[in-house]
């Protein structure tokens, strides 16, 4: 099923020259000025789009320059496009945190404060494109198109995911740390064996990279010049562990070790996350290989509905993060731009209610799945002990029915 | 303390407490172990009274998480590792079987492997995908490793306390399920050894043998058996490996009648072993075959239907009846 | 070609060019699989002949082979895989166990997982550490997975054109040992299905159960028991998941007798299951217990070790003669 | 047991300060200029004896000059030893790989051509640091006082590894790619905890690199701060597969990434070795935390006995290695600068020969072990079902010599 889009989702073709695999050379890999705003040795953020709300230029920042351009063809629309993303996401998700506390989910992994990162991201990709997620990606599906409806099965336990990743090419969650960043590795193998010059996203976290099959990742796609970008949310904390618990340096360094560039962005700015995902994906479709993003941003709610924060993290920490929030900045900004109108802000309202309404309604009637589910899927072309074990368990639950 | 009642989760912080206090070498380390206390709480307030050095939150990377364990056993330490769930076991299962499990046989015995592998494991929480899984078979294939579950918060505090003094590896497996099923501990008994069965229930018709999380249905099928006038033996085996074959026996040889309850997937299961080796010792004692109720050969569903998945009162009691109907 | 004598080694390499000649989706991959043709030449010239897009040279990290190899089967292709030796299979069991077996589930069928994983696995070469390994149960144990072995060239042919065909996931488990032996092989044959069993001897007293590697052994021992009088039926399983017990049960319900024979260790090993479903089967005709004659409970033995380690011709007999003593 | 030493072994004492973990901060950590050399665009190379077998001084090289220092020491007899070492390791290699073709091994590992990173890391260890080899360190065992005929067990069949580690503080030979860097990150962590100053060495291969392992490795001990160096064998080879299977960039420079200095050194040059290994130690023993030394050097010979390298690489690439062989150009600078004679020379010549033949009769003596081995050390506080299987295995062996 898919999703009205909005904003920012005419795909950037790439410039024709399809990709010849290896053709770029590790050392040609990095874009001048981009690898040269990730090797300095105090973390520089991408940034367009202040906590303020103010809009960074050429002249502000010789170093976002570059990546001005890739949204120069944002426009207002695009950029109401962009708000009512974030805010209907965020909608969805405190839906779904809500139907968890009303027992209708046995878990919620909330996105909240990384709806720039989500957003900015997933409207960068072309509908060929493909991502793998984690499962925290509900802003990322929402590009996808994929209805938000199917992300909650899951978290229902009504199956362990309920939608065909290649409808809108977008794979499943994957609860496992790490392991999507080969898949899409091999995904991306895959792409550039075909000739195609689409793109590979893999989402993970901060936490996530302290995991060999990140590495992993990074080795087979820096040796096989894959086209797959790397996107690691940094939202400072892995459950209870912040960061310093995982890596030493900042992890947009990492990348240059094995021969791509990083580059940090701030993951609360939705502009600059689309900018420079645009520019990791173009860089993916011209044949030059990998790239790591770290977008720096924050995870303002627990870890699950089934976490603590409390315990380990101080409310001062969260609060300062608030001042940062992606919605309210550009809120602020189309605000203070005249880009958008109260009617606009009251419509958007009235179509997140309706989101919420529809959202609790699928939900509370999804039906449960019928027990033989069990034994279906187990394998494609069948299997004689499963055969056996749903021909017996069949029996065995007649047999009730029988009287027994 | 002495006897005293608590929680399974509470017997296994008693347990990691009294072995940080009584040897310095001990360590924990797992992912969220610290300040959170882990995601179930078992190592709660370990590292505000045993400090970070002693209490140690790693890095998200369960093959380092047992990498760096083997090492500082090789440098004398003794490390209590946790695995978050049991499905985020595998990323550490090379250095488990190839590295852990080895270790001692490579250097001839040169070297000693004291580290404890704490999983919370099986199902029957409404978990997500991975939450709820059994691969106890999966270690106890593996020679040079031990496995163990634990039913009961004695059996929790004792087990634990010998699993850390062993020298050898040991895969500890926690049932998740039970963990706030109480229960009473003391803390000055004499326990059983590591690798005892223990009869849970009496009985003289047919013998059911479990562990872990299954012991609690063993004893309510048990007692819903002895209302239709079926007794029932239960015996609630402790270890997977070794696994205490002369204990159920004896039990076998009474009741000439054996079923196996586990969670994990029957076909290979711990049953499947030990229905070929009680079958082999007591060939001609047993009236019926040894019969098996597990999990299916299909991957942990999601919760909505893990009633149907797991082992519970009914399919035991089929078994059971199908048992004495041979 | 049609019929025409070849070692087990050739067969699988003209499999594996007919497999990449006839369908441009399958893809070779793994460690030294290129110019080197594989430690064991079974890819052998196949880089030549298909190219570097084919047959592809990957980093050193089993993880890393299985788990893009995944992610090449999302997209369309059809990798096989090789693990350099059965040891080093375990850094890539997590993607194995989490991802591979369980993907097609997880999708609700609407992905496939057409990965075929290659292993070279047992022992009996004189090799060092990690070389000689069967952890076959390992893999037969999660659902998701199929598991087999050939043993001889002709199943070796066919049986990986068919793992290959699978949209299922498949452990191929190859007999490293048995590489050089020479059979006929008929390229145009129409082969058993992957997973059926073969009686590979007729006999009438006893069954003999193995697959991969002890084939052979049990085919000695069914030759040598001849000679003493004892008709010995061996069947070769070929597949460990599923194991085709019907199969199986008409060999058993014939000779009431049977005995299980693999390098794995005895404990919980593929006999186990074999035991307790014949057992339960087979409850009124079995004669005797189902007997195992397999590895110890300890780690593969070093090279000059092996010979004792490892069933062969003694141990098998050994087990025929007490199984007929009952 | 152990060897007689000889150069090179006097303990270089740290500083004295004892390490507090986690005292230095990841800024501060690498030494300055040795990170300078470590982040070069074009890979450098530390070397203080070239291929011609010229010293290189702090005029030649301005880069060499920091770790001339930490040779300043060494004496023309050390030299001597150093030299010593790397004929006599040689020769051993070269009689066990006979041995193997004698059918007395299974298998034989050689060194040859690592001589100079084995015998220049190897020597640059205190007795109390503690060493994690792959299966190729012969040198680092001789160096060890490890009698290198214990290294012969495991390759002739007759165990998985003859020596006590803690003897000499060398780890058993770890066959499973990357593994022991983990090890050696444990250990190196508890001796951080014991307050001690020694420092640990993990070796590994450029094929190992690739294991997600080693990067767990790295994490693991940068965000510990954990004494350990991580050496590098870059010997261009894993079996059959260039590095460029294996990465993109220069490995040393993927230590930078997880926050700690990578350095590449002549791995030909032994006491660039040397020097480069003792730096790398006293960062470790002053608790400054990892550091990655790659040393660039050759596999000369196959990469077991089992292997062919006609298959997959040129005569010209060996022939153009033989050139820089690290015995030769040692040699060359003794005989030019008049540190060693023919006399030395000649009775380096004999007590090789001696050692070739005390190798070859203890390995045609090693005898084969009980059978009954098979059911020892499996655990350390034993398990019923060994003790079953012992003693049925027992009776069973025993049926025979009964006569059944
Ligand atoms: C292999 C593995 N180990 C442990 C877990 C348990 N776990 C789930 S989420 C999580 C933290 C992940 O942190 P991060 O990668 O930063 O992602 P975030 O949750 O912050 O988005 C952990 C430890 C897991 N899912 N998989
Ligand atoms: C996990 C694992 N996979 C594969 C192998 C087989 N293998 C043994 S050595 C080797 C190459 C190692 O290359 P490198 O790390 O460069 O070390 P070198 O042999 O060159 O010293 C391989 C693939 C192994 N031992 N372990
Ligand atoms: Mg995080
Ligand atoms: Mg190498």
């Amino acid at each position: 099923m898919t999703v009205e889009s909005t904003a920012a989702r005419k795909p950037r073709r790439s410039s024709g020259t399809k990709r010849a695999a290896g053709a770029a050379s590790a050392a040609k890999a990095p874009a001048a000025k981009a690898a040269a705003t990730a090797q300095n040795a105090e973390p520089q953020l991408v940034q367009l789009l202040t906590p303020e709300g103010e809009r960074v230029s050429a002249a502000d920042n010789p170093d976002a320059a570059e990546f001005l351009s890739f949204v120069e063809d944002i426009t207002t629309e695009d950029l109401r496009g962009l708000y009512r993303d974030m805010v209907l996401t965020r909608r969805f998700d405190g839906e779904a945190t809500a139907l968890q506390r009303q027992g209708e989910l046995g878990l919620w992994a909330s996105l909240l404060g990384q709806e720039a990162a989500q957003i900015g991201s997933g409207r960068a990709l072309r509908d060929d494109d493909y991502v793998f997620p984690t499962y925290r990606e509900h802003g990322v599906a929402w590009c996808r198109g994929v209805d938000p409806t199917n992300l909650l099965g899951m978290f229902r336990g009504v199956n362990h995911g309920g939608w065909d990743p290649n409808t809108n090419n977008f794979h499943l969650y994957t609860i496992v740390i790490g392991s999507q960043t080969l898949h899409a590795t091999g995904y991306a193998m895959g792409v550039a064996k075909d000739g195609a010059d689409s793109a590979v996203i893999a989402y993970f976290g901060d936490g996530a990279s302290s995991q060999g099959d990140v590495a992993e990742a990074f080795t087979f796609s820096a040796v096989y010049n894959s086209p797959v970008v790397f996107f690691c949310q940094n939202n400072q904390w892995a459950i209870s562990e912040p960061t310093e618990r995982q890596m030493r340096v900042p992890l947009y360094q990492r990348a240059q070790g094995f021969g791509f560039p990083g580059i940090r962005v701030d993951g609360n700015d939705v502009l600059a996350c689309l900018a420079v995902t645009r520019w990791a994906l173009e860089r993916a479709r011209r044949g030059e290989g990998p790239t790591l993003v770290e977008a720096f941003t924050y995870r303002m709610a627990a870890h699950t509905t089934s976490d603590d924060p409390t315990k380990y993290r101080r409310d001062e920490e969260t609060a300062a993060w608030e001042a940062k929030d992606p919605i309210l900045r550009l809120k602020t900004y189309l605000l203070a731009s005249g880009g958008a109108d109260e009617a606009f802000f009251e419509a958007l309202e009235a179509e997140s209610e309706a989101l919420g309404k529809r959202v609790r309604e699928v939900v509370r009637a999804m039906p449960d799945p019928d027990t033989m589910a069990i034994f279906e899927n187990v394998y494609a072309d069948g299997h004689a002990l499963v055969d056996e074990e749903r021909a017996q368990f069949a029996a065995y639950l007649a047999s009730f029915e029988e009287g027994h | 303390m002495a006897v005293e009642k608590m929680s399974i989760a509470k017997a296994l912080n008693e347990s990691l407490r009294k072995a940080l206090e009584t040897d310095p070498k001990v360590l924990i380390m797992g992912e969220d172990v610290g300040k959170l206390g882990g995601v179930f709480r078992i190592t709660d307030g370990l590292q505000k009274d045993f400090g970070e050095e002693r209490v140690i939150d790693t890095p998200l990377a369960e093959s380092g998480i047992v990498g760096t364990a083997i090492g500082l056993a090789l440098r004398g330490y003794r490390p209590v590792v946790e695995i978050q769930f049991d499905g985020f076991v595998f990323p550490a299962y090379d250095q488990i079987v190839t590295q852990l499990a080895k270790m001692h046989a490579r250097a001839l015995g040169k070297v000693k492997m004291p580290v404890v592998v704490r999983i919370p494991y099986a199902g029957g929480i409404g978990a997500v995908e991975h939450h709820s899984e059994s691969p106890e078979a999966l270690f106890a294939h593996v020679p040079g490793l031990k496995v163990v579950s634990p039913s009961n918060p004695s059996d929790a505090y004792w087990m634990l306390q010998q699993a850390i003094l062993s020298d050898d590896p040991v895969i500890f497996f926690e049932p998740k399920r039970r963990y706030w099923d109480k229960g009473e501990v003391d803390t000055d008994a004499i326990p059983d050894s590591l690798h005892t069965a223990r009869v849970a229930r009496e009985g003289s018709d047919i013998t059911l043998a479990a562990y872990g999380p299954m012991v609690k249905v063993c004893l309510e099928a048990a007692a819903a058996a002895a209302e239709e006038g079926k007794s029932v033996e239960v015996v609630d085996l402790r270890s997977m490996s070794p696994i205490d074959f002369d204990g159920l026996q004896v039990s076998v040889e009474k009741t000439r009648r054996l079923v196996v309850v586990h969670e994990a997937p029957v076909f290979l299961g711990t049953g499947a072993e030990i229905a070929a080796r009680i079958t082999e010792r007591c060939f001609y004692h047993l009236e019926a075959p040894v019969l098996r109720v597990g999990g299916f050969h299909a991957p942990y569903p999601p919760a909505r239907l893990e009633d149907e998945y797991l082992p519970g009162l009914d399919r035991v009691l089929d078994a059971v009846d199908r048992s004495l109907a041979y």
